[in-house]
């Protein structure tokens, strides 16, 4: 099987070097969660690149959970001691991984093409083991977004919040008027989203790292985050009955019918809106969590690369260098609704929310208010992430009043280090 | 050295030893029935003939050739299974060569031998059934094709009539004897029926709790029974067995019994040597048909002994009539003709062959051969 | 067996032959479950997070598993779903079974009916009940549309109730399978014992419950080997019904051993986890597959 | 083995009757429901679904969702719908199940006529080993495979499948066995034929019912696993259920449920068909075998 198969893509490789413009051979083996719809044909603009250099592609799509299943099928792949070439992942699991010391080094083409200027500080903190290259960032979504229907906010004279008592009218506003004030899915991914922008909101950025980044004890259990729950708390006062388990583009799909006013969810919604063809600024609105304006929180998906044999190096470089092209940059976050992770890509082709997304990406970065996100691993390891969940679930669901979760969760970050 | 020899032959498993050094030497010809009750071992000793089970001492030779350890197909046997082990899948035919078939015999050969034994049987226009569409009687019949045409050295008999009714049971028995008697095989043959032991064998080795109690002929197990085992399981109704008491009385040994009405009462002896048994228990075994009404007593015996005594329980059975007494507190069955009139309650007037009877010793139950 | 006397060349192979043929299964089975689930309770004593790591931290690993809520009420909803899960889809089981078998037209209509569920993996027959049971889109809201407006069932989004609803979906997916071993077995009970009971004057009910059904007890233990293996590794329904939701109430241990081992990177807890799995299971399985292989000699 | 019978001795009476078919009717209803929600979302578009109309029956009627979720859908970077991973899956199934199956039969065959001492503690082991969950064996045997040279491959995920599919089928077949007289092995034996003779010429030719009853279960456990699937496969052997998953569970993309039931039903074709097709010989076979002790 293998040999044949081998042999299949060098005979693919040689005819599409002999068609022209090959610099490098062999062939990258991908494992990633983009598996369907958009995101997955935004991917095989990288595929088409790849081959236009000569270099085969062998997907290994694994979708389920935020690539949950594709981290077990990566440990699967390790532990047999074959693994893949190039492995989408978030966060803290990146720097897990080089722990392992199984990830090669992509020091000389990050020093040729200077990656140390163009790629944001926060997001080099996932991409460098050690003051190594290992990974390459793809794009750069952020959670802490609102997403309104415009038409229902101006039939009921409501205008874009700007701070959070605001916000909470507004939500009131539409509450009164019939409609269910806050689309939401309730699973604890969805719920830490959320709890992203509630965070920050309450204490700024200075609060947020504090908290999630230096996991401070006394931090995770004071008063501002009893606020922050109590601003949960608030938020769960305007969710629909039968929040529970829906997925989170059915409750966009609310928005977009206009039975419910704003959803809080990262920009990746994007996608839902275009699709049932509104416009931003139009037909639907996008702006900050009310009180986090300047701020982002993000989340980054990178290619990590895996040590491979001598022979496939040269591909591995390939598609490094090919995901880090401002041009596939541009063209792969067109489609994913998310902004380059190099801040000198032009804005050209993106929409207004897009536009305005890579505005405040580069100024968070210039003032150090990039973020990353606690609810998609950016912020610590996914044990505490994991351990935060619980806690922010159970609150949501009414297990915990706010001073109890504060408390919880001080224990849950301490149990889970 | 007979044609097959089982010499000193035990079976354990584990540290259970269930069958108890056996020895038995079956001549050419010889139709050997291993009769018992179930759980006696007989059933195991004809597997390890056929080499199904192992053996854990001793040797089993077919023709002078040591068996031990050697393959079932290889000892030129042939067994027929109480199931009858028809294989459900093949014909009757396929059921029959299968074995021929296994042994390498060309496809014309197996055919010959076949249609030569569904003849024989009369099992010719069954060939193509499959078992399922038999009848019990039919599936006996292509069990014994099977086994009759590999053309054996010994045949083996696992309980072939159990699963039959009672009157194809009598008349597969008769075929079996005859089959016996023109084909001149070696049998040995399974049963817990003694009636099918006593028809069919040229001699008899009645087991119980993995010893040979006895081993002889139908006429010796019947007569001369080695134990109060044996004399009870050989024949139908079972022998009486009661307690008495060896007196002498004019000179000569005499049973002392009690009857129904509390009086002790003396029958003589046939064999004087009893005289040494003066004195002590015995046990009494006096089989039905030697107990008679005074008409029906044997004429050719020496020693007959008259007892009246209160009959208990009548049984008309057509032929004969069977008569229950209580003598030494045990019920003691005779067996009148068939006309005799009798009914309970009336004293009835015994008379009982002494020649046939036999004395058991009370501790070991062995026959005491004076 | 005691010593046999020497035997011949091919009576010695054929005495091999059979335990030949066996070794690979046992070989494979020895290396392959137990060999690993030693490995598990090895990992279930060291330091590993993401991979397998051979620094030994004692008991630790035990001493958190039993300080996060989470475990306890997977334990305890393994307990709720598992009795319930075996209970109901025996019932249900039984019920269709002596319902079809009462010479009903259209039997072979039904029986597939009843049985395709099995056939149906939970990756996406998870959606379509997690639609069903949604008070806002499924059952309810169909209901209300229809008229009835008083009817309400959103069990799947309360947490003292979410768990049924995964009971619900597993006994959908089972029962059916159940209801064949059952019929099975009542096709396997000679009808004259039934004749004859009834000429006794035994009533329906009777017969049922006196001479029938004890007479299935072989079909009530294939069931329980099968439903409570079943229960025990019940992981695509959680994942794909509730998610392990509202909150954490519909946790299992099974998804909880997969999220820690996999998701949390805290291998050493999840392989303690799936040790005191693994005990639990062994001691219900057990005296059970003891009593039932024990030799009746 | 006796047939099927055509039901129950028990009689009842025509107000009962009315009552069972009415219950059945029910029950049938309640299995239905599932498949009726995926069948009416798969024909209809996905603004009608997202819209709120999820249990009535479509305004629109579409064959589009089916036409994609087989052809064109995403699924990674290719959009080449579910077809390629059919081929994937058969040329996984069809020989684990093949090989389970024979090796169980003989599993049950040597367990059953040929005893010998302590068999019945590896017939334990073996059925205890059915209880052991998947996720603890993930790793190790990641491991071994690597070492094996079988990662990533077709025959390392059949022998995965194989192993854990051995406890079952073993137990089938060992029941199923148990009711044949051993007589049949002995009549044969001294028939002469040997082990292998007596399994293939004797006990196989009767094995029918306990060979579908084990090949339905092991087909449809193999068919639907997804978590050795996804661990095991190489990037051109993933089968069916990853290619599914991989439909259904797009991250952050939008999710077009019309196509993941039009897929999902699609997957789930092949085991639909083998239960309805044998569903007859399925009671006959559990009848025959592991129903009895």
């Amino acid at each position: 099987m293998r040999g044949y198969l081998g042999k299949t893509l060098t005979i693919a490789a040689v005819l599409a070097m002999s068609a022209g413009i090959a610099r490098a051979e062999g062939s990258v083996e991908v494992l990633h969660w983009w598996t369907s719809g958009g995101e997955a044909a935004a991917l095989n603009v990288l595929k088409q690149d790849l081959q236009k250099e000569g270099i085969g592609w062998k997907d290994m799509p694994v979708a389920g959970g935020g690539g949950e299943q594709a981290m077990t099928v990566l440990r699967a792949r390790v532990t047999a001691g074959d693994p893949p070439t190039a492995v989408q992942m978030l966060g803290y699991d990146i720097q897990d991984w080089a722990k392992q010391g199984v990830l090669a080094n992509l020091d000389d083409i990050a020093a040729k093409d200077g990656w140390d200027k163009v790629v944001p500080a926060a997001l080099q903190k996932f991409s460098k083991y050690d003051g190594h290259w290992i990974a390459v960032p793809v794009d750069v979504h952020s959670t802490n977004w609102v997403w309104a229907n415009k038409k229902l906010l101006d039939g009921l004279g409501i205008a874009q919040p700007k701070t959070w008592d605001d916000f909470v009218a507004a939500l009131q506003k539409v509450k009164d008027a019939g409609k269910i004030p806050l689309a939401m899915g309730g699973q604890p991914w969805q719920e830490a989203t959320m709890f992203d922008g509630v965070v920050l909101s309450v204490g700024g950025p200075d609060f947020y790292k504090k908290a999630f980044i230096d996991l401070d004890p006394a931090t995770l259990g004071g008063p501002q985050m009893v606020e922050a729950f109590k601003r949960m708390d608030q938020l769960k006062g305007f969710v629909d009955p039968n929040f529970s388990g829906r997925d989170w583009n059915l409750a966009t799909a609310m928005v977009i019918k206009g039975d419910a006013a704003f959803q809080m969810m990262g920009d990746w919604a994007k996608g839902e809106f275009l699709r049932a063809n509104m416009k931003p600024g139009v037909d639907f609105m996008c702006f900050r969590t009310p009180g986090t304006e300047g701020d982002v929180t993000f989340n980054s998906d990178q290619f990590v690369m895996f040590k491979v044999g001598k022979d496939q190096q040269a591909a591995q470089n390939a598609m490094a260098e090919a995901v880090m092209s401002p041009s596939f940059q541009s063209s792969f976050n067109v489609v994913k609704g998310s902004v380059p992770a190099r801040t000198d890509v032009p804005d050209t082709a993106f929409d207004d929310c897009g536009k305005m997304a890579m505005a405040q990406l580069k100024q968070a970065n210039d003032k150090g208010t990039l973020l990353g996100s606690m609810a998609h691993g950016h912020a610590n390891p996914a044990a505490v992430k994991n351990a935060i969940y619980d806690v922010v679930t159970a609150n949501f669901n009414g297990d915990y009043d706010a001073e109890r979760a504060a408390k919880e969760l001080v224990k849950a970050v301490a149990l889970a280090q | 050295m007979g044609f097959l020899d089982i010499a000193n032959v035990t079976k354990s498993y584990g540290a259970v030893e269930v069958l108890h050094r056996v020895d038995i030497s079956v001549a050419e010809g010889e139709f050997l029935v291993l009769v018992g009750p179930s759980g006696c071992g007989k059933s195991t000793l004809l597997n390890m003939i056929a080499g199904l089970e192992g053996i854990t001492s001793g040797e089993i030779a077919i023709k002078g050739r040591a068996m031990n350890g050697v393959h079932p197909s290889r000892r030129n046997i042939a067994m027929v299974f109480q199931s009858y082990a028809l294989y459900p899948n093949m014909t009757v035919a396929q059921n029959i060569t299968f074995g021929l078939e296994m042994h390498g015999v060309p496809k014309p050969e197996r055919e010959a031998a076949m249609t030569r034994v569904a003849a024989m049987l009369q099992i010719d226009k069954l060939l193509d059934r499959k078992p399922g569409q038999l009848s019990g009687g039919q599936r006996q019949r292509v069990a014994m094709g099977r086994a009759l045409v590999r053309n054996p050295d010994v045949f083996l008999f696992d309980e072939p009539l159990s699963n039959l009714d009672a009157k194809l049971r009598v008349d597969m028995r008769t075929e079996i004897k005859k089959l016996h008697q023109s084909l001149k095989t070696t049998i040995v043959y399974v049963t817990h029926d003694q009636i099918e032991a006593m028809t069919l064998s040229t001699r008899i080795a009645v087991m119980n709790k993995g010893y040979v109690q006895q081993l002889g002929t139908p006429k010796d197990i019947y007569d001369t029974p080695a134990n109060v085992f044996v004399a009870t399981f050989m024949g139908s109704p079972a022998m009486n067995i009661l307690p008495a008491r060896v007196v002498m009385q004019d000179g000569a040994p005499h049973a002392a019994v009690i009857d129904a009405a509390g009086q002790t009462r003396h029958l003589r002896f046939s064999q004087p040597g009893m005289a040494g048994w003066a004195g002590r228990e015995i046990l009494l075994g006096i089989r039905p048909e030697a107990i008679t009404d005074p008409e029906g007593a044997d004429r050719k015996s020496g020693n007959i002994q008259h007892l009246s005594n209160t009959v208990v329980v009548t049984e008309p059975a057509g032929a004969d009539t069977f008569v229950t007494m209580t003598l030494s507190g045990r019920d003691v069955v005779g067996r009148m003709r068939a006309d005799v009139t009798v009914t309970p309650g009336q004293s009835f007037g015994f008379t009982i062959n002494m020649d046939k009877a036999v004395a058991f010793d009370p501790d070991t139950e062995a026959r005491i051969a004076p | 067996m005691a010593r046999e006397t020497a035997l011949d060349l091919r009576t010695r192979l054929q005495e091999w032959i059979p335990k030949l043929v066996l070794a690979p299964s046992v070989a494979v089975m020895l290396v392959f479950v137990y060999g690993f689930i030693l490995f598990t309770a090895f990992l279930s004593f060291t330091d590993s997070k993401i991979l397998p790591s051979y620094g030994l931290v004692g008991w630790h690993n035990y001493w958190r598993l039993f300080q996060l809520p989470t475990w306890s009420l997977a334990i305890e909803n393994l307990a709720i779903f598992a009795a319930l899960y075996i209970v109901i889809c025996s019932v249900i089981g039984l019920t269709l079974a002596i319902l079809l078998d009462q010479k009903i037209r259209g039997e072979g209509m039904l029986r597939p009916i009843y049985l395709y569920p099995m056939a149906l993996s939970f990756i996406v027959t998870g959606t379509a009940w997690k639609w069903l049971l949604d008070p806002g889109i499924g059952l309810e809201h169909t209901l209300h549309l229809w008229g009835w407006t008083s009817f309400h069932f959103a069990w799947i989004k309360e947490s003292d109730f979410a768990i049924y609803t995964v009971v619900i979906a597993a006994v959908w997916q089972t029962s059916g399978f159940v209801m064949a071993m059952f019929l099975a077995g009542l096709r396997g009970i000679d009808n004259e014992i039934l004749k004859a009971a009834q000429m006794d004057g035994a009533s329906n009910w009777n017969l049922y419950r006196r001479i029938i059904i004890p007479q299935l007890r072989p079909a009530f233990l294939s069931a329980f080997v099968i439903l409570s293996h079943l229960a025990v590794k019940s992981y695509d329904l959680v994942v794909a019904l509730t998610g392990g939701g509202p909150g954490r109430a519909t946790e299992l241990p099974a998804t909880f051993m997969y999220s820690y081992t996999f998701t949390r990177n805290e291998m050493g807890v999840g392989a303690a986890s799936a040790v005191i799995m693994l005990m639990t299971i062994a001691a219900i399985m057990v005296p059970y597959l003891y009593a039932e292989l024990k030799e009746p000699k | 083995m006796s047939a099927v019978s055509q039901g129950t001795a028990v009689s009842n009476g025509r107000f009962t009757r009315v009552l069972i078919h009415v219950t059945l009717l029910v029950f049938a209803l309640f299995y239905l429901l599932p498949l009726f929600v995926m069948l009416v979302n798969s024909v209809k578009p996905l603004g009608e679904i997202t819209g709120g109309n999820m249990m009535a029956l479509p305004k629109v009627w579409t064959i589009q969702p089916w036409l994609e979720a087989w052809s064109t859908a995403q699924i990674g970077v290719q959009p080449t719908g579910l077809r390629p991973y059919f081929i994937n899956s058969i040329e996984m199934v069809v020989p684990a199940v093949a090989i389970s199956t024979l090796m169980g039969a003989l599993n049950g065959y040597v367990l059953t006529k040929w005893r010998f001492r302590g068999d019945t503690v590896l017939f334990g082991l073996m059925l205890f080993s059915c209880f052991i969950p998947f996720q603890i064996v993930l790793i190790p045997m990641a491991r071994l495979l690597g070492l094996m040279g079988l990662a990533g491959t077709v025959p390392g995920l059949i022998f995965v499948h194989v192993v854990y599919g051995l406890g079952f089928t073993t137990l089938y077949f060992r029941n199923y066995y148990a009711a044949f007289p051993t007589e049949l092995v002995r009549a044969a034996q001294i028939d002469g034929a040997g082990f292998f003779r007596i399994f293939t010429r004797i006990l196989l030719p009767l094995s029918g019912p306990i060979i579908v009853v084990t090949v339905i279960w092991q087909f449809t456990n193999i068919w639907n696993d997804f978590l050795f699937g996804s661990s095991f496969s190489g990037q051109a052997s993933q089968p069916m259920t990853v290619a599914l998953n991989n439909l259904v569970q797009s991250s952050t993309g939008v999710k077009a449920y019309n196509v993941h039931f039009a897929g999902a039903i699609l997957a789930a074709l092949p085991t639909l068909f083998v239960y309805i097709v044998s569903g007859r010989f399925f009671v006959r076979g559990l009848m025959a075998g592991s129903v009895k002790g």
